[in-house]
């Protein structure tokens, strides 16, 4: 199966697929842009990768947020987004006029409300304060809007993911 | 000589481990404090006792004296290390421990509060003929007194407020249409943190080298220095490395440095280790900036330089010791580094609280870890980021170097985002190398990428993404759509 | 000058990570090799490239010198280093490596050969005026000369392998009687061992201590030592901890020692690292008794107090390099040990094999790790058990004892057995904390168990029972049953 | 429920009932000897408990084989059978006169077989060399008897577990 490999300014298209099992690693013979590579992949541990590719060794750690793929080696981090090339590739479009919902991006206390509901606000303008490890981060809004849903109040904890407000386009 | 056979950490984290090592090797029975969200830290496993002293918060835990006090005394202690941060540089912990007859280990509460007023300190230098910036001796109580201190210093210059720390209540101005509403928030921001709203006025250096020089004075008058360090890769006032000897001194200077450094914490009366902080200027001229009154997150590099273990030496000034040391002992052997690992994006130096999945420590030749993480750990959301420190040693500065990059890439924190990226950024710059850099370093540091990877990493998360679609996707559906919402959060938050 | 800038490492495990991170720091890039068994072995995921280079028993992979030839020219190197064990004393390498034009990091063929024939060995030594140990001077090749050489020496009396090494074909002969099975049995493990028969004899020095010399020796007649290594914790043979320095020496007997070991490296034309080794008495003399060509396993502790990167002067002066230091620049910085880590039961020796399940290693100040191994690792049968060397330093012998002790005691690897309960018996045993030990220590040492923790590890077990039990324990089904026949089979095995 | 805890030399009875399930601790009511302890205990990794003891703070690492724990803690090192006192208690008494399989005590190379079927050994005789990890170890005759079943041949590769020869007495 093939996949389509993008980290914000290159998208490689990569095969792979297992020549063998073998007891410390598997081969694959790996099709990328066109060219073929005999690899062979020992997985140390789930997030930590051996490769050997024409004699070269490289320790590859592969962590996943979600869809995204961060990789790290020999001190380079890449984040790239995989797909599988049969899925429906749609771009996420900005939505004008529609309806956003903010998360916090991280766990922590919300130290400050700077807006209320019906509020007007220019993208970029400081809705509110989240405290985490000591440091205050303002969350700014994404887009121009109305805030209509703010769902938090000062001093609660959040979790990561947990909803903060709603600005509407 | 007092016996010190029992002592308790009021503190978390990497230095809680690093001071019940000290301990361990020394015979002495080491005492934890841990809030309800540190049950399972490192440093309750490391100490040989552990107390649970309050709820996850600071405020309700690690900050409260009364408890610290009380634990220290139900288990038996002689003594409270305060470590840094926290109660560290507080006047009512040391206060507090001579009422009920238990040893601070760290100065006495009369010099850390003198100390820990900044306009108080610098009238003290002044008079001890310490070099200190052009500015204000007093707190501008007024605009008026504002208006006249800038102009009688000359722009730019720079707002702190007298009772502050760590770059709250600090405002640059570079003309006078600024100065007023800057003076205002800084005085807002001083109260709000140290509830003391006093802010004075120095002369604003640009770019200056951060050069501080640590001290031990034991309790008999006698003082040393431990040659400097150099801290001026800074973010926001908050150091990133530090490494000793610093490569702008000559032995006269340092010689110069250690004078004044010796003065500033005679004139104070001061005891215990501490740090005596200088800014340098581009022409080599050094002023007085703040004493650290306590152990300094970068202590490792004067450890490795001159042997000395800091902590056990604190231990015994503290127990009544004279010093071990004469100036002339104290030798400077290689040169030494140290790098902050945080949990923090690289480039944005957003805060990434999570879950460490993996966990590989460098070692090998020159190689040390101060951390206070360890595998299958959740990092709390309460406290600072900071997870370790790696410290290499090298015959010469550049063999240092090369440890330190060589343990960045060996280290391996899987689960949350580090610091270690922007770490080797800086360590391959040219002006760093050559040890050409001040204080503005940080700011024109790009954080580029080459692609010369960029096969291999692809390949690799093909590899796992083919693996990853045979397993089941429903436990990652909320990750997922958290994902997406902080993919364009990007550039909605930031660091305040 | 010859350039240096790819060198391939003809070894595994611990050291061929170590070489590696030499090679990191100075940058060179390092090429691995490895068998079938160690593709996932942490010396082939640390170095830049890796090559297989056979099936895992050593001698068709570690041992083939052709193909490790033939993957240094394929891959490019200028250089082998050849690590210590495997290939490192074998004159064919060096041999190899000229007939091939490329560089091998060691002395030449000819000394090596040399110095590799102790009967040989002993008569340069005794030529350039160097003590040896009485007794015979040439292979004893009958009966008589041995029954001869036996009564002339006195016993009791050492029967060695002339081309041996690592405890192979030795004997202790007590009387006469004992004497002639002995020699026969001597010269049949010689031939098996080494393909040479050749046994000679020695006076056997009841417990002296094992003190060895590190030198290193360029390329144009300059040769340094960089002081001794006290290696008397022994068992059979085989080195277990390592300290420098010496506790016996003072500084007139170490120039004695560095001079006869400065004169054994130029009477036999010896380049590059190296170490003699001396026995010494009760009385302090001290004998010589052999050259080791290569680097020692124990070389850490030696780069601790000096303060000199052993790996990297190796590949200096294999490129033709001057010695950077004279003796002068030579100097003692506090004390260092090494306690070597190895799969072993603490108490038989015996070997345990299995997966590392779980490792969390020592740090914090003063302490080094050299390891092979990693978490989720299989350790293969066919290799030596050595997993990792822990070397501590501190600024005196007393802090480098306190501090193995506590880095022994965070040390965790799980799912095989290893020697740290063992060094833990040796470190606080009266007279190896006293530096009054020598090689009989070892067989000396109680393993006698304090009850002091026993509730605490029976309640441990307890929880920890009472949650298995809640797992299925099918898969567990054939552990269980070997459990109970290793038990069964409890003293029925002997290592020999 | 209650344990037998056996080390070889005491017997301990430990009875632990959990009375509290918290977000980074489990608290548990320790009887052991008749006497009750609130113990409080953190999973650290699966061989990694941390305990906290009348403030005594213990890193205690577990390890099972088979039905044998191996317990170290602050440097020492014990070894428990873990027994349900409901569980019939069976001594495992030597066989006289029956028939003992003996297995490989570790994964290794048969060097050498020093005996033939139809032998009589003495207990502590040499039947055969395993090497392991470049050292040679000689497996002895557990108890006297005649070998039976020598079920491997010199230079084969036997894997911990694997039967090697049978003792009849």
């Amino acid at each position: 199966m093939a996949y389509e490999v993008y980290d914000g300014e290159h998208q490689l298209r990569v095969e792979a697929s297992r020549l063998e099992v073998r007891p410390h690693d598997e081969l694959f013979e790996v099709e990328i842009d066109g060219e073929k590579k005999i690899v062979s992949i020992s997985r140390i541990s789930p997030a930590h990768l051996s490769i050997l590719l024409d004699g070269k060794s490289y320790n590859v750690e592969v962590e996943r947020f979600g869809k995204k793929y961060q990789v790290t080696t020999r001190g380079e981090v890449y984040e790239f987004s995989v797909t599988d090339e049969r899925e429906v590739v749609t771009t996420e479009k900005p939505q004008a006029g529609g309806r956003l919902v903010v998360t916090a991006p991280m766990p922590g206390l919300v130290v400050e409300i700077m807006c209320s509901d019906g509020d007007q606000v220019e993208a970029g303008q400081g809705v509110l304060v989240l405290e985490a490890m000591k440091m205050q981060n303002e969350i700014t809004a994404p887009a121009s809007g109305i805030i209509t849903g703010i769902s938090i109040e000062q001093g609660a904890s959040v979790n990561s993911g947990d909803g903060l407000f709603v600005i509407e386009g | 000589m007092k016996d010190i056979s029992k002592i308790l950490i009021a503190n978390r984290g990497e230095i809680a481990v690093r001071i019940a090592r000290a301990c361990h090797e020394t015979g002495i029975t080491s005492v934890a404090v841990f809030s309800e969200a540190d049950r399972s830290a490192k440093h309750v496993r490391y100490a040989d006792e552990a107390y649970e002293i309050g709820p996850a918060p600071s405020v309700e835990s690690y900050l409260v004296i009364d408890r610290i006090i009380e634990t220290a005394l139900k288990a038996g202690c002689q003594a409270i290390h305060p470590g840094y941060g926290f109660l560290a540089e507080n006047p009512a912990l040391p206060a507090a421990c001579v009422a009920m007859g238990l040893i601070f280990i760290g100065p006495d509460a009369d010099s850390m509060l003198l100390l820990g007023n900044k306009t108080e300190a610098r009238k003290v230098m002044e008079k001890a003929g310490i070099p200190i910036i052009t500015g204000a001796m007093e707190p501008l109580k007024s605009e008026s007194e504002v208006l006249a201190a800038a102009s009688e210093t000359g722009y730019p210059v720079l707002l702190k407020a007298a009772a502050g720390g760590g770059g709250k209540g600090v405002r640059v101005v570079h003309s006078e249409d600024e100065l007023l509403s800057a003076f205002r928030r800084a005085e807002a921001e001083a109260l709000s943190a140290f509830g003391n709203p006093d802010i004075f006025l120095e002369k604003y250096l640009i770019d200056p080298r951060h050069v501080e020089m640590q001290i031990l004075a034991d309790n008999y008058g006698n003082v040393i220095h431990l040659n400097e360090r150099e801290c001026s890769v800074q973010r926001r006032y908050q150091k990133l490395i530090e490494e000793s000897p610093c490569c702008m001194l000559d032995s006269a200077m340092r010689g110069r440095m250690g004078e004044a450094a010796i003065a500033a914490v005679k004139a104070s009366g001061y005891t215990n280790a501490g740090t005596v902080e200088f800014l340098v200027d581009s022409s080599g001229n050094f002023f007085f900036l703040e004493v650290n009154t306590r152990l300094q997150v970068e202590h490792p590099v004067t450890e490795m330089i001159t042997g000395i273990d800091l902590v056990k030496e604190q231990i015994r000034i503290a127990s009544g010791e004279k010093l071990r040391f004469n100036q002339e002992d104290i030798g400077i052997n290689g040169a030494a580094i140290e790098c902050r690992i945080s949990a923090e994006d690289p480039e944005t130096f957003l805060p990434s609280v999570g879950y460490i999945r993996e966990l590989v420590e460098p070692s090998g030749p020159g190689v040390r870890i101060e951390s206070g993480i360890s595998a299958d750990y959740d990092i709390p959301v309460y406290y600072d980021p900071l997870l370790s420190k790696v410290i290499t040693w090298g015959r010469d500065r550049q063999e240092a170097i090369a440890r330190m990059l060589r343990a960045l890439d060996e280290y391996k924190i899987k689960g949350v985002k580090t610091t270690i990226p922007f770490h080797r950024k800086i360590l391959v710059d040219k002006g760093f190398v050559e040890g050409n850099y001040n204080t503005g370093i940080v700011a024109r540091i790009e954080h580029h990428r080459t692609d010369n990877f960029l096969e291999i990493a692809a390949i690799a998360a093909t590899i796992v993404a083919m693996n990853d679609e045979k397993v089941d996707f429903v436990s990652d559906m909320k990750q997922d759509d958290r994902w997406k919402l902080s993919g364009r959060m990007y550039g909605g938050i930031r660091s305040i």
